[in-house]
């Protein structure tokens, strides 16, 4: 029975962090998915909109506003920020790149990841600033069948709740907005979007905004976890494998992957971890990303790549 | 080929070659190399070092004129913690100023593996107060190396000591669970050996956890040390691994009071951002705490009154940032040491390596440098190039740092056949005589 | 060369029939190719003939039905099997390697015949060179040949279409084979160029004797160049024969005219 | 001297088929080859500017060689072959721990079997090449899955190589001999007797290796099986049907490629580290020589040149130039800076010019042959 419990508890645990990173994987889906470039800038995207929200809720809340005040406001400052990120990214970076093949795209992100990391910290600081928007403390279920109860993270929880309503919203956008139509005009072919009359930059200018939304919403979920510092990039190469799971362009893919993702590098750490050195997380997402591949080159809910002479 | 170039050498000095260098500036200025990180994942405990030995260095430049008459020079660069940016900033540096650098000083224990050969070839002392490799306390076989003031296994064996005290002595350590939550690299696996000793001393189970860089995610880590529930996890842990650790500590319920963490994790921006859920966590001192003194005093008087201050006022005392004076402040006094033989001018670094080997500080002169309370005495030597190795343990009351114990020393006679081992084997591979420190003076 | 074998049989298809999901490309199809001949398979749109050229170099591996080539039969293989049988091909929108110049886009169609491993390869030195300049040698005949020699280190992506078509036939003779595959060689060119280009069809077959099949969307074209044709629509054949012959063919006729059957 | 071909007359196949095909740009490989050869070392040996100290050799010179020779082993692979690595840091990892094994001695218990597998030390030299080749085997593991995925698939499954080698060297104490802090040291550089020590010495020895390697690399790029590599890369298909093997063609571009890298990461360790830890091969590397490729010139050998001294060099002036010019600017500042030119620059770059300082160079040759005619 405490066998058990212990694993119901590791899965549960690992299934929930496998959402936290569905979080930072869903803002590469959509960029992916509008405009066939693996944007690597994600997690610098994250750390970006974080530092936005809590330099600003902190300026807020010392000049004596209420605290829901400063949230809203601070969320809305922050999202300003992201929007001229997706702007300044799509005029001067995949604007001009339009028609490049997949991996000069690729780079160009890795150079995106420079500037926003050098120009996030210098403008709002490179210290850790905590966020304390979500309770961080655990409920332990089933005290009375399995001793010690099993851990559920409160954080997680909310993260979860978030990620459902962020994929709920995204696919209302998709399917019922105009624009959010021409987005998925556009992934199929980019002429087909120019016919219906929306300008093409326009389109990616707003994917860039959802994606930059998107990382915002996981700042507030890992700013809390982690509090808002600069390691919090490093949580793109913990979303790619997830991504590459899922398939680079399914929004459902990405919450399928990040659960596999979750569960499966953390059971693989707590029982098979300690006979072979511990700290094996890292790769074995990689691993089981590899292996899906093997199976499925396009992932699990991708596109099918179609050959043709 | 070592012999081309050498014959090569001897044609340059006949042909005059000698002439075509450029001639030493007469400046009355020693170097001293900043090596620092203020950016990247370790920025957040980085950073305050820095300020702090910057800010000592301009305190000896504003109050004293220099050491001596001889104003100290700075240069910083940015490592970003990664080995191969440090060797290069290290090279960059070496040979700055008019005797080139006078000691470097990396903060972090991947730059001191990679240079301690090369700063060994190039004659320049490499102190690595409270971190470096633990073996380099034997100072016949590492002549530049000077771990200061304590190693790992110094803290090993500190942390244990405090354990065994909170359990009520020695022999109630048998049967107990001690984990090790460590950041996967050359910094947290050093303790290692010597924890290993010191279970099978006392009859402890040990357990090394892996932390993978740069430690943001430790969920599956705290889940097995619910499952395992051991008495004490001891934290190795740099930058946001030791904030996450604390949090995922009270995601999990484990006593906060359980945790200690070694003196690199146990400073404000390892708590803070836990915020209450910190509260009771510990961890060791390396000598000193927080807090400000008389030192401190001088400093807000000679460089942050003349706005040359480095960093924001209300962060003075922070422990990170006495750190990072009490590492300048021993630099200093080594020129000092070294000035009294080789004259009060600027020194090259062999001259200040036999300083460094022959400082010894008492009560009265750490008294005298505004360093009391923070320090113990320390004495330098051939054979003892860490000095000193006490500790204490502080405990955060979610304000401030308190300390909560006396001082510990940790046991030479567990420590010394360890360090004789593993630096003969050093000496072995890198073909390096030991000097006979009988002989040294 | 340019009087048929008529006894030898280079390629024998077989009942060869071939479905994407539901979709029925190849039905029942059966014909046969003659050493040494020029024969075509005509076809108005999607009537299958790119399919039936996938089909024998194994490209498409087909559901049921035989191939035999040089007198052994299989029912599918790999790409690079087929090449080293001598089979070699065009393409109807030209798969040339973009990055590569003209020259390295026909040595590399030499691929087959080198014999000098990684290691010769590697020292390039000695017997490796004397093997590369010979090779170099051969393929400055066929751009002799196709009269491109001033494009020969033009990247082909820089080429026209035209040019592109001709490097195109060159890499698919620098393989020697026996058999030569031509899907749409004239497409989208104009008269000019579709007279050049017949013009090398013919001259390759004479020259190096190569047998020939070629696709053709346009049955004029073809009618002038081949010994033999076959009519594929709707995946089935619906005619076989002499350029006369098929002409005549009331099938023929109402396929091209788009009669309802 | 005017940059002409006019006048250079080919007679023969060979003499058309030379790396440099006009005379100018040899004589320019020549001047170049006898400045890195002769000239540098004799400035350093006898002090002289710009080598007054060892800070060009040690920190520029000797990083510039190594990692330009495994930005010909990432070029080979991305760049001629197509397949899209994110692990070269992974092969130059295990360039250098099998070279540190082989040199050290390996034994291997096998209690099960009743015996064990005991190599006694090798020689540097033997250690370095059988390095190379442990990366070979391991890139031909890896290159198994690129039959089947592509792009940027592949790329990220890459990453499982790189992150598991990360982990292994790391986490298993046989690769590091039991070091207790999992660092390792180099043994001494011993070549026949010669012992390799000061930085002279360290940089002829890579420029030795480099430029061999990097010959060997050209004739093999240049050959059939450069051209079944570009063929793979530019029409897979297209490429079966011409009689490459795909297996072959990918598995062959996986091998040399992670030999050249496996050799750069022995040389790494050794020759300019000294002593390392599995950080110096994260996956930072990786995307540092994706970027020397691509910066220099996918499929271009003299680009990887050129493209690592850019990686290289350029965020060391930008991190320099400040504090040489006495702005009165932070180190925090000035590497926040630094972070934001550099991807800027990068940015840049691929807008300008997607294939490269290889493609600007041709292009400028091709002017400069017209000079002073506008064509």
């Amino acid at each position: 029975m405490i066998a058990l419990g212990q694993f119901l508890e590791v899965l549960i645990g690992g299934l929930m962090s496998g959402v936290l990173y569905s979080l930072v994987a869903l803002g590469f889906v959509l960029i992916f998915k509008a405009s066939g470039v693996f944007n690597y800038a994600q997690g610098a995207m994250v750390l970006l909109a974080g530092l936005a929200l809590v330099r600003a809720l902190d300026l807020l809340v010392a000049n004596g506003l209420p605290l829901w005040v400063a949230v809203i406001l601070a969320i809305g400052f922050a999202a300003v920020i992201m929007a001229a990120t997706a702007w300044l990214i799509e005029r001067f970076v995949i604007g001009p790149l339009v028609n490049q093949d997949g991996l000069t795209l690729f780079m160009s992100t890795i150079g995106v990841t420079f500037v926003i990391e050098g120009a996030a910290e210098m403008i709002f600081g490179s210290d850790v600033y905590p966020l304390r928007l979500f309770p961080t403390d655990a409920w332990f279920l089933f005290e009375g069948l399995f001793p010690g109860g099993i851990l559920v993270n409160k954080l997680d929880v909310w993260g979860a709740l978030i990620a459902g309503v962020l994929v709920a919203g995204l696919a209302v956008f998709f399917q019922r907005t105009k624009t959010g139509r021409a987005l998925r005009a556009v992934a199929d072919d980019h002429l087909a979007a120019h016919s219906i009359g929306i300008p093409i930059s326009w389109i990616w200018f707003v994917v860039w905004l959802v994606a930059g939304l998107v990382a915002l919403v996981a700042a507030t979920v890992w700013g809390t976890k982690l509090g808002v510092q600069f390691s919090i990039t490093f949580l793109a190469l913990k979303a790619l494998p997830v991504l590459i799971i899922g398939g680079l362009t399914s929004i459902p893919g990405a919450i399928v992957g990040g659960l596999i993702v979750g569960a499966g590098e953390k059971l693989a750490e707590v029982y098979l971890g300690p006979s072979i050195g511990g700290g094996i997380e890292y790769w074995f997402a990689y691993v089981l990303a590899l292996a899906v591949l093997l199976l499925r080159p396009q992932g699990l809910f991708g596109e099918r790549i179609i050959e043709r002479v | 080929m070592a012999s081309i170039a050498r014959r090569l050498l001897i044609l340059a000095t006949a042909l005059g070659g000698a002439a075509l260098s450029a001639p030493a500036a007469a400046q009355n200025e020693q170097f001293i190399p900043i090596l620092s990180y203020r950016t990247g994942p370790y920025a957040v405990n980085g950073a305050p070092y820095a300020n702090g030995v910057v800010d000592y260095y301009n305190l000896i430049n504003e109050r004293d004129g220099g050491i001596n008459g001889v104003k100290i020079l700075i240069e910083e660069c940015e490592t970003g913690y990664a080995t191969d940016k440090g060797v290069e900033c290290y090279e960059r540096l070496k040979s700055k100023g008019p005797t080139g650098a006078a000691f470097i000083n990396p903060l972090s224990t991947g730059i001191t593996f990679a240079l301690t050969e090369k700063t060994a070839a190039d004659k320049i002392p490499i102190i690595t107060m409270g971190y470096g490799r633990a073996d380099s306390k034997n100072g016949a076989v590492f002549a530049y190396n000077f771990p200061l003031l304590g190693t790992y296994w110094s803290a090993a064996d500190i942390a244990i000591q405090h354990v065994a005290k909170e359990l009520g002595g020695f022999d109630k350590l048998k049967g107990k669970k001690i984990s090790l939550l460590y950041h996967d690299s050359p910094y947290g696996k050093e303790p290692i050996p010597m924890l290993q000793v010191l279970a099978q001393k006392y009859g402890f189970e040990f357990t090394p956890i892996p932390v993978t860089h740069p430690g943001v995610e430790q969920k599956s880590q705290w889940l097995a040390i619910r499952q395992h529930r051991p008495d004490y996890v001891l934290v190795w842990g740099w930058g946001v691994m030791n904030s996450t650790a604390i949090k995922e500590a009270a995601a999990v319920a484990y006593p906060r009071d359980k945790m200690i963490g070694v003196w690199w994790s146990g400073a404000e921006p390892d708590v803070t951002p836990a915020g209450d859920q910190a509260s009771g966590y510990k961890s060791l001192m390396l000598q000193h705490g927080a807090g400000k003194f008389p030192a401190h005093a001088d400093i807000e008087k000679y460089v942050y009154a003349k706005g040359k201050g480095s960093t924001e006022p209300g962060k003075i005392g922070e422990v990170l940032y006495n750190r990072g004076i009490t590492n300048a402040m021993l630099g200093v006094e080594a020129i000092r040491k070294a000035q009294e033989k080789f004259g009060k001018q600027p020194l090259t670094g062999e001259q200040v390596r036999w300083g460094l080997e022959n400082l010894i500080l008492t009560d009265a002169r750490i008294k005298e440098l505004g360093f009391e309370g923070m320090l113990k005495p320390v004495s330098i030597s051939c054979s003892d190039h860490e000095g000193a190795r006490y500790g204490r343990v502080q405990q955060w009351d979610g304000k401030g740092w308190k300390v909560i114990s006396d001082w510990y020393t940790a046991d030479e006679s567990l420590i010394e056949p360890l360090v004789a081992d593993v630096s003969a084997k050093y000496a072995a591979e890198k073909k390096i005589k030991p000097r006979d420190c009988a002989k040294e003076t | 060369m340019r009087a048929p074998n008529a006894n030898e049989i280079l390629l024998q298809v077989e009942g060869v029939a071939l479905a994407f999901g539901g979709v029925k490309a190849l039905r029942d199809v059966s014909f046969n190719v003659k050493k040494g001949e020029i024969r075509a398979i005509i076809g108005p749109n999607g009537a299958g003939k790119t399919s039936m050229l996938n089909v024998v170099n194994g490209f498409y591996h087909p559901n049921h039905g035989a191939i035999t080539f040089k007198g052994s039969t299989r029912s599918k293989m790999q790409p690079f099997e087929a090449a080293r049988g001598g089979i070699a091909r065009t393409f109807q929108n030209v798969a040339l390697f973009k990055g590569m110049s003209a020259l390295d886009n026909i040595m590399a169609g030499r691929t087959l015949k080198v014999r000098r491993g990684l290691l010769w390869q590697l020292l390039r030195y000695g017997p490796a060179l004397a093997e590369e300049i010979e090779h170099r040698r051969k393929v400055e005949e066929i751009i002799d040949f196709l009269e491109i020699e001033t494009i020969r280190k033009v990247p082909v992506g820089r080429l026209p279409y035209g040019l592109q078509k001709r490097v195109e036939l060159g890499r698919a003779l620098a393989m020697e084979p026996d058999l030569l595959l031509l899907d749409e060689p004239m497409a989208g060119m104009n008269l000019e160029e579709k007279e050049d280009m017949s013009r090398f069809i013919i001259d390759v077959n004479n020259h190096y004797g190569t047998t020939i099949a070629l696709i053709e969307h346009d049955m004029a074209v073809v009618m002038d160049l081949s010994d033999r044709v076959a009519v594929l629509d709707h995946g089935v054949k619906i005619a076989d024969g002499t350029p006369d012959e098929v002409k005549r063919s009331q099938a023929v006729i109402d396929a091209y005219l788009g009669v309802a059957h | 001297m005017l940059y002409r071909e006019a006048g250079q007359f080919k007679a023969t196949y060979a003499e058309d088929m030379a790396i440099f095909p006009i005379r100018q740009d040899r004589i320019a490989l020549a001047v170049l080859l006898g400045i890195a050869f002769i000239g540098v070392p004799l400035l350093a040996t006898f002090r002289i500017w710009p080598f007054g100290t060892d800070y060009l050799l040690w920190a520029i010179l000797l990083p510039f060689l190594i990692l330009a020779l495994a930005a010909i082993g990432t070029n080979i692979l991305v760049g001629y072959c197509g397949q899209i690595s994110l692990g070269s840091g992974a092969f130059m990892a295990i360039g250098a721990y099998s070279a540190y094994k082989l040199a050290t001695g390996v034994h291997i218990p096998l209690a099960w079997l009743g015996f064990a597998i005991a190599i006694p030390p090798l020689p540097v030299l033997a250690s370095i090449l059988l390095g190379g080749f442990m990366a070979a085997g391991a890139g031909i593991l890896f290159g198994i899955p690129s039959l089947r995925i592509k792009g940027l698939y592949l790329a990220v499954a890459t990453l499982a190589a790189q992150f598991f080698f990360d982990w292994a060297f790391l986490r298993l104490p046989w690769f590091t001999n039991y070091a207790p802090s999992g660092s390792v040291n180099a043994p001494e550089l011993d070549f026949f007797g010669m012992v390799v020590r000061s930085p002279v010495e360290r940089y002829l020895l890579c420029l030795a290796v480099v430029t061999v390697m990097a010959v060997l690399a050209k004739n093999l790029v240049r050959g059939n099986l450069g051209r079944q590599w570009m063929a793979i890369r530019d029409m897979d298909i297209a490429a079966e049907l011409i009689g490459i093997r795909p297996l072959y063609a990918k598995l062959t571009a996986f091998a040399v490629s992670s030999f050249i890298i496996g050799v750069a990461g022995a040389l790494w360790a050794f020759v300019y580290l000294g002593s390392w830890e599995p950080l110096a091969f994260s996956i930072d590397r990786s995307l540092e020589l994706l970027f020397m490729v691509i910066i220099g010139g996918l499929g271009s050998i003299m680009g990887s040149f050129i493209g690592a001294a850019f990686i290289l060099i350029v965020p060391i002036m930008l991190n320099v130039i400040p504090t040489k010019l006495g702005l009165p600017l932070s180190t925090q500042t000035i590497t926040h800076l630094q972070f934001i030119i550099f991807g800027s620059l990068i940015c840049y770059l691929l807008i300008k010019e997607p294939h490269g300082f290889a493609r600007l160079i041709s292009i400028g040759k091709e002017k400069l042959r017209l000079w002073p005619f506008p064509y």
